[in-house]
């Protein structure tokens, strides 16, 4: 399946979905509350079969929050990228896909503790490297402290 | 003596737990392995990450181009090489440059010294961590010419910044080739005797076979790449898959095993490094002549939009996910590092083994704890 | 007083020179007891000769201790291609004495909620039996602290003992670790003591004595290892494996297995204390080798084949001290070889090896053995 | 009968794949040769250190006490870590004319990461690596180095 077809096959899924082409991989923005049964259909679709997670990415836009997730397919090779975004600073809630696959908990966990953003349904969503009391180090508001100088 | 009685609690809370690290031998660095154990066997394990975290990807946002290079050699400082060559392959990506033929040998040529010296130190602290002291002064023993070569060329051991975008710093010295030849002559020499010393001794193969097996679909779904999943018959070796460098133009196997065990994952590295020499020696004496490195401007900017590249680096998939906002500086960049995600599945794999095989399984897996951190 | 000592008394009466006593030192020690005898009391003689002995193995135990782990140092540098120490002294030799000294002044860290009695004890009862092992072992002709005529029953149930110190350290430090080397500890040298005892067994059934002595002269017409050829051969190597594994040396050094347990059942002594477990795990070394090379190789004996012959007169020249310290270093060595060859078994591993392998074979070599003395196919 | 068979076998296959590591590290024992490790401190005198070697960063001096240092700023605008500050003054030249020269180039040793960027970027070639790698000192303060020495000057024909 090329990167066309792919493309097509993702708007199949969910009207709502707005698929565009990347510089590199096809793009698919989802609102938050879709990811998780995209995702899904993503998984399980013989025509998609993206069982491989390759990272989860949590960036701070300014305004909103987003997540982005790279999927590759390990029996097609081919990958798509899905982008979701929030305006809630205060309390981003994204779902899960830690039930689809495994690797998303440490992801998740990872971007929870440096972004600040939760994750629904996560079976152990806790600070990763820092400690509790901690902000979020890699939104763009984030001031530091602490900061060392010799 | 009543209360302490009172304190041990129901049969379900009565959990022997013992902290591995931060500071242990075998941890390889600074990591918190939290260990539930039932006598000698082990209930549940969480590793608690953090001691070496110095926000990487935090810095990378107020650095230019040419200097997040330097800090990736910090993640995996076993790998420096490939790290450098992840953000270097995604600039160039980005901006469209025509890299010389003679850059990507010379990055494929360091890129499998890189390996043959990780996978050394790997063997050597593999041994160690099962209690064979010896191997751990053969393997550095012979890594070191390795580093010495490296020396020679770009003037780091291991932290080498040798990449830079649109090539490498530095022309190759002039020793390389000879230094490269006697090194392959020595090592073809002393891969026999690794393999008598732990691969095909009895009590390796005890220590080894049969423990900590991971199955093909937990694999893929925990992420797990490099020889740790090429052990298990996931095929995810980005240099057949996505070729980069000059990967396209060399043979070599994909060294693929089924069984998953420690032993395989052992052995898939053992293997690798005679994929490597083959690799190199199908380069060596073909160095094409060029320039090292393309012309730059000085201030390096990436137009706006994303880029993902990985490498394979010998511990797995590492990926580079840019955010570019036209500036000289990323709006963020992300790191996929191998360690990170091969990590998620140690809980799964030491359940109901004891608590010598879950250094044996930690082992075979070849953690870099600062590229976990970052 | 001094002349009543008997050392001079002997040397002059005798009129042999005196390099002669390194071939036989039972003039000697016959003599300094006869003279102290003739100086006081039967009680005070004792008393005295317990005092000189005492002395003797204290400076015995701490040099071989010494020497061992500079030896072990040198030896696995060498294997691992590596100088080994060489900065205190030439060739580093004084490198364990300033060790030594450094343990000596180094704090004794108080643990907070350790069993101070026991914690105390525990170095000590390696020590002691250590002292009581190395009495019964024939150095030389003559150089014999106590002759016991159950000499290896003897050094096999003391030696046995030692268990209970490592048990004591690992139970009273109150650590996780140290529990956890202690218990594997104790299920080793347990389950380790059977190999030990059936291997000196088929010895002792070829000797057809367990004292100490009469092996060893019965050994004068060749080696026990060649005489009883081939059972006597699978009862040396299972002796060395078994012995290895008591003294708790790699390939099985899980008690200590560093790369698990950091340290063992030792991770909470320091300084001088945990010297004591130090020192004790090379002198352990020590008595297997020597135990081995007394029963297998013949002790102080030369090399001997056959009756008197030209091949054993010169053999003789070399004095039994030196025959006895060269086969106790060779295989101190070859045990060290071991160590750094081998990775660490497991705690199952290394039962089933000794459960499943090594006693089965030595039952039946045993049975061997005792089918071959009685048929008179030995030589 | 198979299974007894089988039990001899392991034995022997273990024993002797138990020898042939032996007979490695026995081989390395009874070979000096071999041995790779150095008496560092005797041997500096023998030590040569290969020639890209990064050792500390320096501006190499002729015999006259020049340098090719014009004090652009270069270096100190591509440092990654802000290891190296560069603190130039304005004199006037003979001809009357006012001229921006180098007053202190200054190396911090403790933060460098010796990435190489300094050396590469600088336009003049002023500054370079030195194969010198004994840099403990007790006082974190001496770490930080002035580069171009006291007196020195500009080499002629590399200004501007």
């Amino acid at each position: 399946m090329d990167k066309i077809q792919l493309a097509e096959f993702i708007k199949s899924l969910d009207s709502d979905l707005e698929v565009k082409e990347g510089k590199q991989y096809t793009e698919v923005t989802v609102p938050p509350s879709k990811i998780h049964s995209l995702a899904s259909q993503l998984r399980e679709k013989e025509e998609a079969l993206f069982d491989f997670l390759d990272c989860i990415t949590g960036v701070d836009y300014g305004h909103d929050l987003g997540v982005i997730y790279h999927l590759r397919s390990t029996k097609y090779q081919h990958m798509v990228v899905i982008k979701s975004r929030t305006t809630d600073r205060e309390n981003p809630l994204f779902d899960s896909v830690s039930d689809i696959w495994e690797t998303a908990n440490l992801h998740e966990r990872e971007a929870f503790d440096l972004l600040g953003i939760k994750f629904a349904n996560h079976p152990d969503l806790r600070r990763l490297f820092l400690n509790s009391s901690w902000g979020f180090p890699l939104r763009k508001d984030y001031v530091d402290n602490d900061m060392i100088t010799w | 003596m009543e209360e302490k009685v009172k304190d041990i609690g129901t049969d379900e809370q009565q959990e022997y737990i013992i902290n591995i690290g931060p500071q242990h031998p075998s941890t390889h660095g600074v990591m918190r392995l939290v260990v539930s154990l039932k006598g000698e066997t082990v209930k549940n394990v969480e590793p608690h990450l953090g001691y070496i975290h110095r926000g990487i990807e935090k810095m990378c946002e107020s650095l230019t181009y040419p200097q997040i290079i330097h800090l990736t050699d910090r993640m995996d400082y076993l790998a420096a090489h490939m790290n450098n060559e992840v953000v270097c392959l995604a600039v160039e990506k980005a901006l469209e440059i025509e890299i010389p033929d003679r850059v990507k040998v010379i990055r494929t040529l360091m890129s499998e010294l890189t390996r043959i010296q990780s996978h050394e130190l790997f063997w050597a602290s593999y041994g160690m961590d099962l209690g064979g002291q010896t191997c751990y002064f053969y393997g550095l023993r012979d890594r070191e010419m390795v580093l010495d070569i490296f020396e020679e060329t770009t003037g780091g051991r291991m932290i080498v910044s040798y990449n830079c975008p649109g090539g490498v710093m530095y022309d190759l010295h002039p020793n390389f080739q000879k230094r490269v030849k006697e090194f392959l002559k020595h090592f073809r020499k002393v891969l026999p005797e690794y393999d008598d010393i732990l691969t095909n001794n009895v009590i390796f193969h005890e220590r080894t076979v049969g423990i900590g097996p991971l199955s093909l679909k937990d694999a893929i779904s925990y992420g797990i790449t490099g020889p740790s999943g090429r052990a298990s018959g996931f095929s995810c070796d980005v240099r057949k898959h996505e070729p980069y460098s000059a990967y396209d133009r060399v043979n070599f196997n994909e060294v693929l095993y089924t069984e998953g065990d420690a032993f395989h994952r052992y052995l898939a590295r053992v293997e690798e490094m005679r994929e490597s020499m083959n690799i190199i020696d199908q380069l060596i004496d073909n160095i094409p002549e060029g320039p090292y490195a393309v012309k730059m401007k000085p201030v390096i900017k990436l137009p706006e939009g994303e880029y993902y590249q990985r490498v394979e680096t010998p511990r797995g998939e590492l990926g580079v996910f840019i955010i570019s906002d036209g500036n000289k500086t990323p709006y963020r960049v992300h790191f996929r590092t191998p360690n990170f995600a091969n990590l998620s599945v140690l809980n799964h794999l030491v359940k109901g083994f004891k608590i010598a095989d879950l250094i044996s399984i930690f082992g075979s897996f070849d953690y870099v704890i600062p590229d976990i951190d970052r | 007083m001094l002349t009543s000592f008997g050392i001079i008394n002997y040397l002059s009466a005798q009129s042999v020179p005196w390099w002669k006593v390194f071939y036989d030192f039972t003039s000697l020690t016959k003599n300094i007891d006869a003279g102290l005898h003739n100086a006081m009391s039967p009680f005070w003689t004792i008393m005295t000769e317990m005092v000189i002995i005492g002395v003797l193995f204290l400076l015995f135990y701490a040099v071989v201790g010494l020497f061992l782990v500079y030896a072990e140092r040198k030896v696995c540098a060498f294997i691992q291609n590596r100088l080994g120490p060489n900065r205190v002294g030439p060739f580093g030799i004084f490198q364990t004495v300033a060790d030594l000294i450094k343990l000596l002044f180094k704090e004794l860290i108080p643990i907070k909620n350790a069993d101070h009695f026991l914690f105390n004890l525990a170095p000590y009862f390696v020590i002691i039996v250590n002292f009581m092992v190395l009495a019964a072992i024939p150095y030389a002709l003559g150089l014999h602290a106590i002759d016991l005529n159950i000499g290896i029953f003897y050094v096999i149930a003391v030696s046995s003992m030692s268990v209970i110190g490592v048990l004591l350290a690992g139970w009273s430090s109150n650590s996780k670790y140290s529990l956890l080397g202690a218990m594997r500890s104790g299920a080793q040298i347990v389950s380790y003591e059977l190999s030990v005892g059936l291997a000196l067994a088929t010895v002792v059934i070829l000797a057809g004595s367990m004292q100490l002595s009469v092996i060893i002269e019965a050994q004068r017409t060749g080696w026990f290892i060649f005489k009883g050829h081939i059972p006597a051969v699978i009862a040396f190597v299972i002796y060395i494996i078994a012995g290895t594994a008591e003294t708790n040396r790699g390939p099985f050094d899980l008690a200590e297995a560093e790369s698990e347990l950091t340290a063992g059942y030792h991770t909470e002594y320091s300084g001088i204390k945990f010297a004591f477990f130090y020192l004790a795990e090379f002198i352990n070394m020590f008595i297997v080798a020597s135990i081995a090379a007394t029963v297998f190789f013949g002790g102080w004996m030369p090399l001997h084949f056959g009756a008197d012959n030209g091949f054993n007169r010169i053999m003789d020249f070399i004095p039994p001290v030196i025959w006895f310290f060269a086969k106790t270093f060779f295989l101190i060595w070859v045990i060290m070889l071991f160590k750094w060859t081998f990775p660490r078994l497991r705690i199952d591993q290394l039962l089933t090896l000794e459960w499943k392998y090594l006693l089965p074979i030595n039952i039946v070599n045993l049975l061997i053995m005792a089918f071959i003395v009685l048929m008179g196919w030995h030589f | 009968m198979r299974s007894i068979i089988n039990y001899l076998k392991d034995i022997f296959l273990g024993v002797r794949s138990l020898l042939k590591g032996m007979k490695v590290t026995s081989k390395y024992f009874w070979s000096p040769s071999s041995i790779v490790t150095e008496k560092y401190p005797e041997n500096r005198k023998t030590l040569v250190m290969l020639e890209r070697s990064k050792g500390e960063v320096i501006m190499p001096h002729n015999d006259k006490n020049e340098h090719h240092c014009n004090g652009c700023g270069i270096c100190q605008i591509n440092c990654p870590n802000g290891s190296i500050e560069v603190i130039s003054k304005i004199i006037d030249t003979e001809d009357g004319k006012k001229k921006k020269i180098i007053d202190r180039h200054i190396y911090n040793l403790g933060q460098c990461t010796f990435c190489g960027l300094c050396v590469k970027t600088c336009p003049s070639n002023a500054l370079a690596f030195s194969t010198k790698f004994e840099h403990a000192v007790f006082n974190k303060a001496l770490l930080i180095k002035v580069l171009n020495k006291p007196g020195s000057q500009l080499m002629k024909g590399v200004e501007q």
